[in-house]
């Protein structure tokens, strides 16, 4: 096996050029997609026979929040990569994975608790599942606090990757808090292989717009990877001779 | 050459104080924001831990709030004055010629700023979260003002008496615990009281009180106290 | 602000009668006497542990003697402790410097207390002891040297009479201890008075060098 | 002039660490003391704060054993490496050619016996105070022997990762009690099953098999964070 | 303990080459190389903060380098950190003492993590670094130069063949930099290396000695 193109992507220059060059194609059909999964989410599916209109809310969700789990999970293998083999890249990965992935959290808190209103009747309630993805929050802030505390990047890195890796124990429960313990919470409903527990009206929409968002979580990421190589690499040859 | 005899003012001194340790933390603005999510996240524990059901958790929020508010002011004690003795600052605080009392009471109101106040300010979204309605805001407010800025000040005294021990928190823990235990007492009291409708004035004049003798009396007490700690 | 002319009439006297000093069961200070007047730089030597930081740290008023007195310019100086900590600088084995500020931030952060000063006073003291590059890093990546030089710039701002100075030359290279040298016989030349630990002589040969051996 | 290749044996190793600190406990014992004093006092703040009455008490007792128990040994976590990181003897134990992994190992089991264990055995005690009768004893101590020993496993990885860090305590808070999150769901429902006379095998093995995987994956997660604190 | 004689077939053999660092903007030691065999003192000069702390960590392997390598014994010595560390004695500008343990029980605890050692030899290198005293007093209430040599009685019992000093002779007296020079001369005499930052000369005139002058 040849791993000269690894060693080349993993290089700052080539991967700044690379994420460069691959945004766009992330970014715009991201937007088409998320455009249309909203209109399909918003008009042509039927509304709910018990929720009425209430349950589009899953539309943004149910892709957060499956996000929040995803991009915590790759930030701790990056983190891991870049801990084991000394890669700088993977842990420059990391470090633009973290803002996302809370962002998502929020984002996935926030419309949850929107949806709780009239679904449940409160805000907020501490049922397993809510209360794991708030802990899930926490430890992306504890994780943020950390790396901020260190002045040195280099050992910021390290340090924070022990505690992903760490915390990536966390992420099972969080997934399988509703399997585990009865909750209010709704169970697993989507499938990708089996037959969806909602109506099929739904699942397109629904299956779009996750890949929607994971698309555009993948523009986010090329973008914090060009500000964390523009940070690391400030004294770098190459990047002042792109300046110039 | 002669000691320059004009003398600085006691509020440019306070200013000077609280500027330096504004600095400090907006160089730390991560520990600025620590006893608060402390605060939250201790409050997370307690539904976890005990049971998810808002109406009981509504009843025993008043005591969760005391009880995390004080852990939080005590475990942010503790870095207080621990840093400026072990680096050798406070010493020369003593020797500046100074009130040092002044000194420590400015120290402390900028510790309160820093640690105390967010936890007042973040209070109404954790009540919420507790199945406490929004009409109890104020007394919450007004209640838990009082109370950190009173817990600020004992806490202060046990982190002067400690700050010469190594490991001294836990020994500090000790001390102004039982301390503070007539403001955990009179605070859930008067937050339990507003809660069922009755007149909070009792508990909170009293409280209000407790914190003026402790303006008064407590920066002495962190003086004396340091004095010894550095010997 | 360091350029007042030689003021002989300025007061700065410091006597100590008859110190003694126990330290758990051992009496290691035993009646130690001596008198000090502006323009005198006194020498505290001895092996180690033979009590010269102790002997400091009673004179500064950190650590209380068993019996024995200590006069500035005729008062007893734990009774007029405000006004006599007014003219004293202390720097002991430890540097007091906040790992978290700035070796400017530092400076202006302790020397406030004394007195008002400015951020560039404090930018040229730094010069002054060699480092101005160092004027905007945080203490904690400086090397040992440079933060004992953050420590000493206090003194080229000081218009304290009386320095009383722990081993002031640790960690310092070869220019350092000569910027040392300079800032100390400046202070003499101005009438102050000083008391320093060391285990190597300073100043040798300056007329105000005075020596106390401790054994 | 050869170096001595007569190695020492990993158990004289983890016996040398635990002599040692054990001497430094034995000359500090008040503050050996202190986790369980401190693990006592917020326990007999719930009351205060609460309501006294043993039905309401005996209720949300697990509850509070658990985030007692839990803060307890956050805070002593804290003193756990930072002493011997900032007098540098943790750099002689990095390049002393002794695998680390090991001697923190070693370190931290030292620790739970001084600072755990008590907290464990004083259990009874309180339980009776919060009126949790005799019987459940022996589930009382199973679940926090294993509970604590997890507790302070993952309390060491947070102060190793912190202990580079000035004032690290409330940020090792914020990391570790997300950590812990999990030692307390199923603590708190072990004991609250096996009060209900439910049996407690499930949330109990769990947290043993917790305690396994951490006693082996830990250790290297000390290690690592260790190296680069001291760096 | 230490009497075997001189034994010049025994491996001790320090090489540096090319070692580059950066702390924050700044590119500390650019490029720096050399070799150090047994019998050899390297006295590692320059001003304040030029970088002989952080020459001596990388060496040491705390303070990861940049690029270069560091081969003790033509084995690169990150990869073979056990038997590097076995082999290597720091000491750096703090003096690795628990304040509440005597210094016995100090230097027991210390020196049993590398090898098997009982208090009699302890007391004995006590003795030979001038506090037998000390002994049994906690090293909070040692005086700064007291510790240093508690520190320094490490050296006395050594059996590694490279040690590793960063200005080992902060606040020592006299007679304890004589002392100091004893051990090194000893050092040196049985076939081992030492790596010294130090901002006076050590052992002038000793044939093993070196220099490398940081700038
Ligand atoms: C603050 C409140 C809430 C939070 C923190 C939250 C969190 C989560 C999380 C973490 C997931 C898992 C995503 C994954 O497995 O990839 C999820 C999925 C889901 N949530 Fe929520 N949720 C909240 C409120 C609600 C409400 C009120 C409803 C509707 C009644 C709801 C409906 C769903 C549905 C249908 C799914 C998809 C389940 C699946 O296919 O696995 N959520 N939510
Ligand atoms: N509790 C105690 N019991 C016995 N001896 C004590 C106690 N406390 C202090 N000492 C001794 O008192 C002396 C304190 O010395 P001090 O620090 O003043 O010395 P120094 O002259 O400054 O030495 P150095 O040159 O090393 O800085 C030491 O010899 C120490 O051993
Ligand atoms: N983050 C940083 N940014 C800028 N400079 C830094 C940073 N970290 C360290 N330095 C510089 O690196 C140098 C470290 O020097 P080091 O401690 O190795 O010096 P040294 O030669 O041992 O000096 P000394 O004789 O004072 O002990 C200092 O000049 C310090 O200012
Ligand atoms: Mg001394
Ligand atoms: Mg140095």
């Amino acid at each position: 096996m040849n791993w000269v193109w690894f060693h080349k992507l993993a290089s700052p220059p080539t991967a700044y050029a690379f994420a460069r060059a691959l945004r766009p194609w992330l970014f715009w059909p991201a937007a088409l997609m998320m455009i249309w999964a909203s209109y399909a989410g918003l008009f042509v599916v039927p509304p709910d026979y018990q929720q009425q209109d209430a349950f589009r809310i899953i539309f943004v969700h149910v892709p957060a929040a499956s996000l929040s789990l995803l991009v915590y999970s790759m930030m701790a293998i990056a983190a891991g990569i870049g801990l084991i083999w000394r890669m700088k890249l993977a842990h420059a990965v990391a470090a633009a994975c973290v803002l996302p992935g809370a962002v998502f959290t929020v984002l996935a808190l926030a419309t949850g608790a929107i949806w709780g209103k009239p679904m449940w009747g409160a805000w907020w309630a501490w049922d397993p599942r809510l209360t794991t993805e708030l802990i899930l929050l926490f430890m992306y802030l504890g994780y943020m606090a950390l790396r901020a505390s260190f002045d040195d990047i280099g050992r910021a890195d390290r340090a924070s990757a022990v505690l992903a890796l760490v915390g990536l124990v966390n992420i099972p429960i969080i997934k399988y808090s509703v399997v585990w313990w009865n909750s209010l919470h709704q169970g697993q409903t989507l499938s990708l292989f089996g037959k969806s527990a909602i109506d099929p009206s739904m699942v397109t929409p629904l299956l779009v717009m996750l890949l929607a968002f994971l698309m555009f979580f993948g523009a986010l990421l090329c973008d914090g990877l060009c500000a964390q190589i523009l940070r690391r690499e400030r004294n770098a040859q190459w990047l002042l001779k792109q300046v110039q | 050459m002669s000691v320059n005899s004009q003398s600085l003012s006691p509020f440019s001194l306070a200013a000077l104080i609280l500027r330096r340790d504004l600095h400090l933390a907006a160089r730390r603005w991560d520990q600025v924001l620590q006893p608060l999510v402390f605060f939250v996240v201790v409050i997370t524990l307690f539904p976890l831990a005990i049971s998810p059901e808002l109406s009981e958790l509504r009843r025993i929020a008043p005591g969760i709030l005391w009880v995390a508010a004080m852990l939080a002011s005590l475990l942010a004690a503790d870095a207080l004055f621990r840093p400026d003795v072990e680096d050798g600052v406070m010493e020369q605080w003593v020797l500046s010629g100074q009130p040092l009392a002044w000194l420590l009471l400015a120290k402390t109101a900028g510790h309160w700023l820093l640690t105390g106040l967010p936890l007042v300010l973040v209070t109404p979204l954790v009540a919420t979260g507790l199945g406490v309605s929004s009409e109890h805001w104020l007394l919450m407010f007004s209640t838990l003002a009082v109370g950190t800025a009173l817990l600020s000040v004992l806490g202060a005294i046990g982190a002067a008496l400690t700050v010469g021990l190594r490991r001294g928190n836990m020994l500090m823990a000790l001390m102004v615990l039982p301390l503070e235990m007539p403001v955990l007492i009179f605070g859930a009291r008067a937050m339990d009281m507003g809660l069922h409708g009755e007149a909070v004035t009792g508990p909170l004049s009293l409280l209000a009180a407790m914190l003026l003798l402790s303006l008064v009396l407590g920066p002495f007490a962190m003086a004396a106290a340091i004095r010894i700690s550095i010997e | 602000m360091l350029t007042d002319p030689v003021n002989p009439s300025m007061q700065s006297r410091l006597e100590v009668r008859g110190l003694h000093l126990w330290r758990g069961e051992h009496h290691l200070l035993r009646g130690i006497s001596f008198t000090l007047s502006g323009g005198e730089l006194l020498q505290v030597k001895g092996q180690n542990g033979v009590g010269k930081t102790s002997l400091l740290r009673c004179v500064a008023g950190l650590l209380p003697a068993e019996s024995g007195e200590c006069l500035w310019n005729g008062v007893e100086a734990r009774l007029a402790a405000a006004q006599f900590n007014q003219s004293l600088l202390y720097l002991g084995h430890s540097n007091a410097l906040k790992q978290d500020l700035t070796a400017l931030e530092n400076l202006v952060f302790t020397l406030g207390l004394k007195r008002t000063v400015s951020d560039s006073d404090c930018q040229q003291a730094l010069s002054r002891v060699g480092i101005p590059q160092c004027a905007e890093l945080p203490v904690r990546v400086l090397s040992a040297g440079q933060r004992r030089r953050v420590a000493l710039a206090q003194l080229a701002m000081s218009e304290a009479p009386l320095w009383v100075l722990d081993e002031p030359i640790t960690n310092l290279d070869v220019q350092g201890i000569t910027m040392l040298e300079g800032l100390l016989a400046e202070h003499l030349a101005r009438g102050g008075a000083v008391v320093s630990a060391a285990h190597q002589p300073l100043l040798a040969g300056h007329p105000g060098n005075r020596e106390l051996v401790l054994n």
